[in-house]
């Protein structure tokens, strides 16, 4: 294990938060709290925190519609995240955004994205501000199996591989589209493949892993910062929730999460790696368990709490000027 | 007792009509089928769509003509486009209208045109299903009303019912007509309910219908504003003023002489539309005024519509967004 | 003598200006550079873009600054809109409007948006050249007038430029805009010529302009149809009527005030747009007059547009298709 | 050589005149007698040629802004295809199209097309009509290589692999997009190898001979009308003209198009091997050039007297009713 303890314990308390978050969200859609349409991350936590642990906020990454755990990981404020699902003028965006557009880019989050495959241009186009400012940065483009057969993803690869841009694109291969099994769509077994129509190099990762995660993006990411050019990385995963919270998930059989769960939860596998190596002990993960609990309580509480937009917003933000 | 229905129920009988009647209609779209036909694992239908308004298709009538689609909208409707003008009759699903940003080629610059380009030697009898406007809390890009983009552009026809009965006979005409339209379902109607007549009929594209007669004022509305217009006319009776209130229900071919006809009764016309207004049906019927019926006129033309900014998440702003009866009323009064 | 130019060197001329005074002006787009950069086989600059609008740019500012994409529009707009979110102000060349087919969503859903949902925190400086129009004989899919689409969009400005000099105020003041600009190049003036200004200076965004003072019609046009309408305004001024000639210039922000004191001066107007009728800037024109200009109209106000149709390729056909002067005076005749 | 005679001079009239129609064009840009933008065909005979051999009147292309080549192999009517480029009321699409939209559907001609890889959906949707009709056709996209970095052509690509429909994509590798070299945007030494993300059979072509087209085709169209789904061929080609006419040709070396007539030129090298295998004589060759010299002074001829359209062919055929 070449990460230290605090690495590790940073990067499970990033995990246990996302978890904690989405299972948050899902008790408020239930409890008819929240308005909209929530994807939740829970399951696929080791790909963000994975990714993002050799990130800074001058490295920029953009999300999909599935992007509680991208922003998390990427250090944004989860009081303001919390307030922005409630439709608050604290949230991090206002109110104006939502689930799917959450952004900080002080933080370096370049948004949550509604657009299927949208992110990847945008993810893009940042890499071409590092490389063309010389700053060191790095662009992360996070998005799904089905984005994989958007238009976008084709054209934004292409041109990252022409411009030998300092991008890493990250399929979260969760098995699904919508209802849609991947393998309908799809026909590559392993859409890391899709790389060799850009020479581009790729990986397939174990996205349950963190520590697989962390080895193959730490690659890829430094390869970029060096001038080698983007990656493709293609993680297997997988979303417990379902597509939304209020999936009816006829789509796949019943026991399947619950299957994924008992084997390859990416927070157990986590736990289990780091106590047999001996770097951390359970006491400490169960006291980031509770400290995370408090702190998503506290979000809610002051999100519910926090004063709603008014009429002159309606029209505010629209332009810069004129 | 005469037959209740919700909009997406009276979609989804529409189709099954549509199907029946006709084995070159195909449908295909992102989760129609949804899945299914996986027999051994139990899972034969799955979705239906993410409204559900194509559910027990795909089990009537099997994979070969309910496809799910990848996620490449601008494929599958170039799909569709090339099968409806070799001889399928296509009814393709955008799940939400905000993707004709990653769509937009195949309507504008293929479906549109290659009857006139090809010197009227092809038709193109595609239907593209979508569903627009705001209200569902989905924010700015999965909430507008796009209309506006398909109106302009010749060669398409647009079409936007406002109540189950004329969305099940405004679709079958749709499907049948031999033009490529675009079918727009206002999100905000999807689960509510109205009467609709058993059996095969069509409402004829073209017409628009009064759904309110009245004499000092008309209001013109279009899918979800037809019942702001209604809920204003309400107001604007206890009020002492009598509404009249039409329905566009086709944006194009445009109803035109029905907007002169009810301006012509009344004299003072509002236009309430989802969309933003610039460039819009409103922007349209206000010039229709002025141009054609700059005789009737007794009052300015005015146009409540959603403010020129994206659709805000918040449920408070989006609320706020949304045009309403308030406002109408609002601008009745203003005229006066 | 002033100083003559074509439209295009204008253009050429303000690209070469944004780029010298801030460097983080990129261009990307098709052929821009065309090839460039293979010293070794003597093939230093090549085409400049399509219509030649980007020469000597490469040369002057290099691979970085200058970058010839793939054929991939909706990507490298994209591309565009996050290096303009991250702190470049990219210029993007859309060589024809038409190919918004393949390109709309880094434009509708994420360019004009970005800044709205991410609660004011964003930037866009991002400014999207394109040709449109017809008039080279291109057909249906290299002709339309298109920018109905970008106005109608909430976060998004459109302007479009009649005359060298405003081409070159007007490009400088889009790439110095911190909001996403579309910028249309009426193709058939790019080869027509007009005094230009020395140096740097910019056209503010949102201003019409009078170009021929008039009292008893206003003739309005944007692009190519303000010639149309100065020619117009001449064979009308042989019949002795004194018509007014208001170019647009801007159409999102609208200089709805420059319209209002045209409209209160002559009583009467008349919009001529390259575009087909229906969700047009015209429409918008007349929406306007018929609302807060209502107390002025002393006559129906007529649009003089391109009909309902794709823009056909026979010279003979699109030179009817094509709104002229003398369409104008027949509307303006009709008028009294 | 398993081509009959008569098949061979098909082949050749059809090359020859694929080369006239082009050269004529050129000449009448030049005199100004021809509006609007010509895109040429002429060096790139033999794919269209060899693809199209195998076709039948049921069977569907789809083309591109470079269409001629296509039109002709397809056995669309020479003088309606000069009439339509003179913008008469005569030509094929009533003069409405132009160079870049002339179509033919009774011969299956589903259209030249202005829009960069907008074709290839079209085509895999007419391969979709072909299989659920189950009519024995297949549809052929033809494309440049510049399309295949647009979305549409990855979209479509995996759409027909997943749907497994009789579709062939034809790359036409010409070395060019406009101006701009193949390799400055496309970082696959072969296009064929994009045909692996939709794990699609495919092949690389000399598109210059027209027998190497005609068996590769021929392969992939077999296995299309017996159900084996889609394939991917790159044909590497040239252009002679630039890309329309009156390309300033700044973007290569002066000699470059020289030397490729001079040691590949299509209509070379199928006179050479069909000689040398005894198939044909040259005088029957010389004989087709001059029929087909005189059907295209016809075509000229005829063209020039047809009737205008008139101003009521503006609004016709926009709708087919209503
Ligand atoms: C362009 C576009 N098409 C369709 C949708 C609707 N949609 C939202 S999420 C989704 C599935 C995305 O699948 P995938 O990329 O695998 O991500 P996942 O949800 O599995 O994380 C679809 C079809 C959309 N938002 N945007
Ligand atoms: C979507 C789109 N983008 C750009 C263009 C302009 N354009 C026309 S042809 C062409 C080059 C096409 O290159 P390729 O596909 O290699 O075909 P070739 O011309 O070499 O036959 C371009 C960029 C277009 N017509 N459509
Ligand atoms: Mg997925
Ligand atoms: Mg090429």
């Amino acid at each position: 294990m070449d990460l230290s303890r605090d690495a590790l314990l940073d990067a499970y308390r990033q995990m246990r938060t996302i978890r904690g978050f989405e299972e948050k969200l899902a008790e408020l859609v239930t409890a008819g709290k929240l308005a909209g349409f929530l994807h939740l991350y829970a399951g696929e936590e080791a790909v963000a925190v994975g990714v993002c642990s050799h990130l800074s906020d001058r490295d920029i990454v953009t999300s999909t519609h599935r992007g509680h755990g991208h922003c998390i990981a990427k250090g944004v404020d989860v009081r303001g995240m919390m307030a922005e699902l409630f439709g608050r003028s604290t949230g991090i965006c206002k109110g104006k955004g939502g689930s799917m557009h959450i952004a900080d880019l002080d933080r370096g989050m370049l948004g949550a994205n509604g657009i299927v495959g949208a992110g990847i241009p945008l993810a893009t186009g940042a890499a071409l501000t590092a490389k063309l400012k010389r700053n060191g940065g790095v662009a992360v483009a996070f998005f799904g199996d089905g984005a994989t057969n958007q238009g976008q993803f084709h054209e934004a690869l292409n041109i990252a591989a022409v411009w030998c841009l300092p991008a890493i694109y990250v399929v979260e291969n969760n098995g699904y589209g919508e209802a849609t099994p991947t393998e309908f769509v799809t026909p590559v077994k392993d859409i890391a493949e899709r790389a060799a129509s850009y020479a581009m190099p790729s990986a397939v990762v174990d996205g349950m892993d963190f520590f697989d995660v962390r080895a193959k993006a730490g690659e890829a990411i430094a390869r970029a910062r060096e001038g080698g050019g983007p990656t493709l990385l293609e993680c297997k995963t997988y979303r417990y929730y379902g597509h939304y919270v209020g999936d009816p998930l006829t789509y796949r059989r019943k026991e399947e999460a619950e299957e994924v769960r008992q084997l390859r939860d990416p927070l157990d596998l986590l736990e289990r790696r780091a106590v047999e190596a001996g770097v951390v002990d359970a006491d400490a993960l169960r006291a980031i368990d509770g400290e995370v609990a408090a702190e998503l309580e506290a979000a809610v509480a002051w999100a519910e709490q926090s004063p709603l937009p008014t009429a002159d917003d309606v029209l505010r933000d629209v332009y810069v000027s004129g | 007792m005469p037959r209740q229905m919700l909009f997406v129920q009276a979609i989804n009988e529409a189709l099954h009509i549509a199907m029946q009647t006709d084995p070159d209609v195909i449908l295909l779209g992102e989760d129609i089928a949804g899945g299914g036909g996986r027999k051994e694992q139990g899972i034969e239908e799955a979705w239906g769509g993410i409204m559900g308004a194509t559910k027990g298709l795909y089990k009537a009538f099997g994979p070969e003509r309910v496809l799910d689609t990848p996620i490449s909208e601008m494929g599958f409707l170039g799909v569709a486009v090339g099968a409806a003008a070799t001889g399928l009759r296509p009814v393709a699903e955008l799940m939400f209208m905000d993707f004709l940003g990653v769509s937009l080629d195949p309507l504008l610059n293929q479906a549109a045109k290659l009857r006139y380009m090809f010197g009227g030697k092809a038709r193109v009898p595609l239907t593209v299903r979508t569903s627009s406007g705001a209200g569902l809390r989905s924010a700015a890009q999965h909430s507008q009303t796009l209309y506006g983009i398909t109106i302009a552009i010749p060669g398409l026809k647009t079409v936007c019912p406002s109540t189950p009965a004329d969305a099940k006979g405004l679709l079958l005409a749709s499907i049948r007509d031999d033009d490529p339209v675009v079918f727009c379902e206002p999100k905000s109607l999807m689960f509510t309910g109205g009467e609709v007549p058993e059996g095969d009929y069509t409402v004829p594209l073209g017409e628009a219908a009064v759904v309110r007669e009245g004499s000092d004022v008309s209001l013109v509305g279009v899918g979800k504003t037809v019942h702001i217009a209604l809920e204003a006319a309400e107001a604007l009776a206890a009020d002492g003023t009598s509404a009249e209130v039409l329905d566009l229900r086709s944006l194009q071919p445009l109803d035109e002489e029905a907007i002169l006809a009810t301006l012509a009764k009344t004299g003072r016309l509002v236009v309430i539309d989802e969309a933003p207004p610039r460039c819009s049906i409103a922007s349209d019927v206000a010039a229709l005024c002025v141009d054609r019926g700059f005789d009737s006129l007794n009052a300015p033309v005015k146009r409540v519509t959603a403010p020129h900014a994206p659709v805000p998440f918040s449920p408070t702003l989006e609320d706020l967004f949304v045009p309403s009866a308030q406002h109408v009323v609002a601008a009745v009064r203003s005229m006066s």
